[in-house]
């Protein structure tokens, strides 16, 4: 526990954590103190003086709110008239050149200059010379767009290049209104978190060429998700939405906080794993060749699992444990093998040492918290004795090439259930007895197991026109004794204890469980 | 002849009616086929030249009587899942017939030991209001009223059992 | 403009009124009084025989929407998804895509306006921060036999032209 | 039965069953114009074939021609398609029943054989009316109950509770008429009511009963569900009622039924309380026996009214705004001949009654029977004006006030109005 400590803001008294600023000590109680410049992730710059606050009996009188640390006793003033003059006059200097193109920003909705222009300025301006006019529409690289007009020169995103990334591709060029950012000729951001920089941009200064124009702000739904693309899991921020008439789809992927998990960020690919999700998905589900409804692909499956001697079971290692334990409780029931085999998944010497990892399957650590299998010899010996092979979701054609998986499978029946088609390989899916289109990780919620062993909720908020079902459902069309979430949940409790004090997985807190290891050892 | 014909087509009715009542599951069905019931014995009473009764049938027992029940069961508003299952209804409904032949017979005998009386006409204007209204009105004028009265008592005593009671409001 | 408040004393107090058949057959009178006179005489008709006698159509009067241009021809629209923001309706659709006749950055791709659904409301006249919508076409009834033709597109919105001189229009709109 | 009975009953029956059923195009059009003219609106004067639009006429057959090839829809979560069915039958048929026995003119006597002028020779008169009308409500609650539909089940409830509720007024009132006419047959009510009282009074019922006039007008507005009792639709609350899931012709027949029940207790109206088919000052002897000095007054009166009708027609049917060769007016040159042309037939039979008749003749009776048959029919429009004036002069009542205006105010006057008039009667002996 941090310790707390009292201080006094415009009189009244608060209790804040010590240790920190004063910018980060009362947001957390609820108190906004306006800044472009500070960012937690990157420290007090202190060039914006828009956090300028008073200090009772201090000297100075005036102190940049994100350098000073928060103080037993301190008397802080918010709201005393000086202090509104300096912010007021702050905007007032932003605004000088600020083109006002707000029609046109992407920001606009979530821009720090709208937000604070009606919280401390709402004045019309004063100016009649001309504005200083500058580049517009620069291409910085990496996805990068600037526009140099709308910068107020707060550096965040030249700090991140140089504090985080450590690549230093941008600078502040010039002094007074013809200070603008810059990246050294001829070398456009390049390296794999430069996006980051868009989300930093308190302003519209930087935008993303993807997702530029596609949708303004206020429009986006917002759903708190956990990123599949690699097994580190960093904590996004889902934006989608759906518009009249048309499929809902995601617009983009923002990281969320999570100083466990990604901290502020999140990387280049990652944010780009939404174009997956929208786009050439599988929609229908097929019995024989022949478009079929569910209930009757699930009773052909049923009857066909009861006749065969011998039945595999292959799930994705990105499948979320509730999805896992429903189909592991399938297997008991039905006697049949699991394997999680998923070589494909991981990529050599793709990580490092910041975000991204190897291994692009989100939830091995769950796999093996489960004590699924996922051995190649294992799944190679099952896969030859078996006469009926059941794909939940697995990626095979990551691991396999086409020819395998067609030698493997030549004399089995396959039931497919893909995201995604190709997933069996273009040849094998073409023979396959049926196929059932899932649900991707945006359309469900559930709980995933990063490699660090923290377990992390994630919510599904998208909803597409075509309704498809998730792994569990289609386990329990099968048969599963887990007939819904809430019945996989009670079955990954009871294999993973330290999940038990959670009522359901919506009750894990935010930032996730950190599973110690000797509970995979259980 | 042509009266008997009649007479049949209304018995038929009648008594298709009556069935229908007690078959139909639906309450509103069976509401319905009583209500049938009730035009077609007003027929029969037009044959029998007893024409304020044939109105009187009309008007209160198929007009009022059966407009408010079905207005009632309208009120419930059943629809087929709220009706109780009735498996075994068919058992009871061909145990009932069975026990009502040996009544049936008896009620058969009753009527046949009952002296014939031929078709006769029985008096001029007999059965119209005029005729009704002076009989009830001179040789019944006491019981007449005296139902009056009763009808009344129990009207306001309706009344005054539904009426709003007020004290239970505060 | 404040509305015009006129205080009525109470009416229906009186036994006279009580009875109510009276003010009953006061009120038939009224009405058989213009029944006796049109059935008389029908020139004195309250009515415009529409298809052949049009209305008049003030500046200020909300028809059909069109999409407005810049002097050299290119969209004012910018594609800011203000009017589709307000629009109560929910009957704008805008798709926005990057400029390419150089006038700014945005430009709507398609802008389509599903008439069925519009109420005419005039909020999205109201909410363009750029001018580029207007109601003033003049055109006031629209018909079509199927859902699909009752949306119009951006090309068909730019062709339209205004029904009445721009400085009839800002008069209008000073009046409001 | 010779020839000529088989003939009257079918001419009986024919009159009693179509000339409701006419009558609808009637009512309608009356309904529109009405309702136009009384808003200052010119109601239907588009629908037209070649040019003839015959009043706004033509603007019911092209309603009908619709309602005829509608798609009839019957929803699928009606659960009783039969009683859904049925129900619109119910409603048109007691609606027609209902005008069965009343008289539309004087016994007719024909080879000194004498023939009842009703659909159904019969006499019991008003309490079949109430008897049948006390059918139409079944046809209301099973609309209402069998659409499935919330709308409709409450349009049905209040519907029914009305028609229940106001049927007890109405038997009131009818019975303290009955104590003055001493019959409950329509024809002999009729014909008491052609008597004149002094000389130069006639006796209507609305003279010697005007409580039971009015209570019985007010109850036959609500029976039909006629503003300003039209609750049972109220089309700002309940859409439109009972009959909202109907659509097409099943829609058309309620509508049909609910202005053939206006026009059969219209007609059920005039007979009680406006002397029935009785030209006043004249009764039917009267007629009979000055049959030429009838024929010859028809024959002088019928040209004038048709010179000042021509006239009326060129001054209203004409475009009403600017139009080189109005063909309105031509429309109006047709009109005027159809009439003229038709004015002629007339007086050229009149001409032959004036001519050959003698009093106390076939032709004379049956030439008195047409002339009540016409004064019925102009009574019973008139009273149908009265329907359609009410209904765009009142609103609508609320439902509390419905109830409170039948219970409170109208069965205790009705009740007061038998004890009143029994006593008068018996104090007059």
């Amino acid at each position: 526990m941090t310790e707390m400590i009292k201080l006094f803001v415009n009189g009244e008294e608060v209790e804040v954590e010590s240790g920190k600023n004063l910018i980060d000590a009362l947001e957390k109680v609820g108190i906004e103190i306006p800044h472009f410049c500070y960012h937690p992730a990157l420290g007090a710059d202190g060039n914006c003086r828009m956090c300028l606050v008073g200090i009772e009996d201090g000297r100075p009188p005036v102190v940049p709110a994100c350098k000073t640390l928060a103080k037993e006793g301190m008397k802080v003033l918010l709201d005393a008239d000086n202090i509104k003059k300096i912010q007021h006059d702050v905007m007032e200097l932003e605004f000088i050149n600020h083109p006002t193109d707000c029609p046109i920003c992407d920001q606009a909705g979530e821009c720090k200059l709208q937000d604070y222009y009606m919280k401390y300025e709402g004045t019309e301006s004063r100016m009649w010379v001309p504005q200083v006019t500058k580049r517009k529409m620069q291409d910085f690289g990496g996805g990068v767009i600037h526009d140099q007009e709308r910068c107020v020169a707060c550096g965040r995103c030249v700090r991140f290049l140089r504090q985080i990334t450590r690549t230093g591709e941008l600078g502040l060029v010039n002094r007074g209104d013809d200070c603008r950012v810059e990246f050294f000729p001829g070398r456009p951001i390049n390296n794999r978190y430069g996006l980051n920089v868009v989300d930093l941009c308190p302003v519209g200064a930087l935008t993303s060429a993807d997702f530029r124009f596609k949708q303004r702000a206020w429009f986006l739904k917002r759903a708190e998700s956990i990123c599949h693309g690699c097994s580190k899991g960093c904590n996004i921020m889902v934006d989608h939405n759906k518009e009249k008439y048309e499929d809902d789809i995601i617009y983009r992927l923002r990281p969320r906080q999570n100083e466990q998990v990604n901290g502020w960020f999140m990387c280049d690919e990652g944010r780009m794993t939404y174009k997956l999700e929208n786009d050439n998905r599988l929609e229908e589900c097929t019995l024989a060749g022949a478009v079929r409804p569910l209930a009757d692909i699930f009773a052909d499956a049923e009857r066909r699992i009861e006749r065969a001697t011998k039945v595999l079971f292959l799930v994705s290692p990105s499948a979320s444990l509730e999805q896992l334990a429903a189909v592991q409780a399938l297997a008991e029931k039905t006697g049949a093998t699991v394997s999680a085999f998923s070589d494909g998944y991981i990529v050599k010497d793709d990580g490092d040492d910041f975000l991204i990892k190897d291994d692009k399957a989100a939830n091995r650590a769950g796999v093996d918290l489960l004590g699924i299998a996922k051995s190649r010899t294992h799944f190679d010996n099952m896969a030859k004795e078996a006469d009926v092979f059941i794909n939940f979701g697995n990626d095979l054609s990551r691991s396999l090439s086409e020819e395998q998986i067609g030698r493997l499978f030549s004399d089995t029946w396959v039931l497919n259930g893909a995201t995604h088609p190709g997933q069996l390989g273009a040849v094998m899916e073409k023979k396959v007895g049926s196929s059932i289109a899932l649900r991707s990780w945006s359309e469900y919620h559930g709980v995933v197991v990063n490699c660090d062993g923290i377990a992390q909720k994630f919510v599904g908020g998208v909803m597409k026109n075509v309704e498809r079902p998730d792994i569990v459902e289609m386990a329990a069309g099968l048969g599963s004794p887990a007939t819904g979430t809430a019945a996989a949940w009670a079955l990954v409790q009871k294999k993973i204890p330290a999940l038990a004090e959670f009522g359901g997985f919506l009750e894990l807190p935010a930032e996730g469980v950190k599973l110690t290891d000797n509970e995979a050892g259980k | 002849m042509y009266i008997d014909t009649l007479f049949s087509i209304f018995a038929l009715i009648a008594i298709a009616g009556s069935l229908g009542l007690v078959l139909f599951r639906h309450p509103m069905q069976s509401a319905l086929c009583l209500a049938v019931t009730m035009i077609s014995l007003a027929g029969i009473y037009a044959l029998l030249s007893a024409k304020l009764i044939f109105l009187l049938q009309l008007i209160v027992y198929a007009g009022a009587v059966m407009a408010m029940i079905v207005f009632i069961i309208m009120f419930l508003n059943l629809r087929e899942k709220d009706l109780p299952e009735e498996r075994e209804r068919f058992t009871y409904l061909i145990g009932g017939a069975v026990l009502l032949i040996p009544v049936a017979w008896f009620m058969i005998k009753v009527m046949k030991s009952i002296p014939g009386v031929k078709n006769s006409i029985v008096g001029n204007g007999f059965g119209s209001i005029k005729e009704l209204g002076q009989v009830l009105f001179t040789n019944w004028l006491v019981p007449f009223e005296i139902i009056s009265l009763l009808l009344l008592v129990t009207l306001v005593g309706a009344v005054v059992l539904a009426g709003i009671r007020r004290e239970s409001n505060d | 403009m404040a509305a015009k408040v006129k205080q009525l004393p109470s009416r229906g107090g009186t036994p006279a009124e009580k009875v109510y058949l009276i003010e009953i057959f006061k009120g038939m009178a009224i009405t058989l009084k213009h029944f006796l006179r049109n059935l008389w005489d029908n020139s004195n008709l309250y009515v415009r025989h529409y298809p052949e006698v049009q209305p008049d159509i003030p500046a200020r009067w909300r028809g059909r929407h069109r999409l407005l241009t810049h002097p050299d021809g290119t969209p004012k629209c910018v594609a800011c998804f203000m009017c589709q923001t307000n629009c109560p309706a929910d009957c704008i659709m805008i798709k926005a895509g990057t400029r390419i006749d150089g006038v700014t950055e945005k430009m709507p791709v398609s802008f389509t306006i599903d008439l069925a659904e519009c109420i005419y409301c005039g909020y999205c006249v109201e909410a363009c921060p750029e001018d580029a919508i207007r109601m003033d076409t003049g055109i006031y009834a629209f018909t079509s036999s199927n859902r699909e033709e009752m949306k119009i597109g951006m090309t068909e919105m730019l062709s339209l032209k205004g029904g009445f001189p721009e400085e009839e229009y800002q008069k209008g709109l000073e009046g409001e | 039965m010779t020839n000529l009975d088989i003939i009257m009953v079918i001419v009986r029956v024919s009159i009693s069953a179509f000339v409701p059923l006419c009558f609808l195009a009637v009512c309608v059009t009356m309904e529109r114009r009405v309702a136009g003219f009384i808003q200052d609106r010119s109601g239907p004067n588009r629908a037209g074939i070649c040019g003839i639009r015959a009043g706004g006429l033509v603007q019911n057959l092209a309603d009908g021609l619709k309602l005829a090839f509608k798609e009839d829809i019957i929803s699928e979560h009606v659960e009783h398609k039969f009683l859904y069915v049925l129900a619109p039958i119910i409603s048109m048929a007691a609606a027609i029943i209902s005008f069965a026995l009343v008289p539309f003119a004087d016994t007719l006597v024909l080879d000194g054989k004498s023939y009842v002028m009703q659909g159904i020779p019969w006499d019991t008169g008003i309490l079949w009316f109430l008897a049948i009308t006390g059918f139409s409500v079944y046809g209301i609650i099973l609309a209402g109950w069998s659409s499935t539909n919330k709308y409709s089940l409450l349009g049905a409830l209040r519907s029914a509770s009305q028609v229940i509720s106001y049927e007890i007024p109405m038997g009131l009132a009818v019975i303290s008429l009955l104590i003055v006419y001493g019959s409950i047959n329509l024809s002999d009510i009729a014909r008491f009511q052609g008597q004149t009282w002094l000389g130069f009074i006639p006796m209507w019922g609305i003279l010697l009963q005007p409580l039971a006039a009015v209570i019985f007008i007010v109850a036959a507005f609500a029976e039909c569900n006629r503003t300003p009792f039209d609750l049972a639709e109220g089309e700002s609350e309940l859409v439109a009622g009972f009959h909202l899931e109907y659509s097409a012709m099943k829609f058309a027949v309620f509508f049909m039924g609910e202005y053939v029940a206006m026009f059969a207790s219209s007609a059920v109206i005039v007979t009680l309380f406006f002397g029935g088919y009785n030209i006043p000052f004249f009764d039917t002897d009267f007629l009979i026996r000055n049959i030429k000095p009838v024929a010859f007054v028809l024959l002088v009166i019928l040209p004038v009214f048709m010179f000042y009708f021509a006239k009326w027609i060129r001054r209203n049917n004409r475009s009403q705004y600017l139009r080189e060769n109005d063909p309105r007016k031509a429309e109006a040159t047709i009109y005027i001949r159809c009439f003229w042309i038709l004015i002629a037939i007339i007086e050229v039979f009149l001409l032959a009654i004036l001519a050959f008749a003698q009093p106390d003749t076939a032709a004379a009776h049956l030439l008195v029977a047409l002339m009540q048959i016409c004064t019925f029919l102009i009574k019973v429009t008139l009273m149908l004006f009265v329907y359609v004036w009410v209904r765009w002069t009142i609103p609508r009542f609320r439902y509390d006030q419905l109830q409170m205006l039948g219970w409170q105010k109208l069965l205790p006057l009705a009740l007061l109005n038998i004890f009143v008039t029994g006593a008068i009667v018996v104090a007059l002996g």
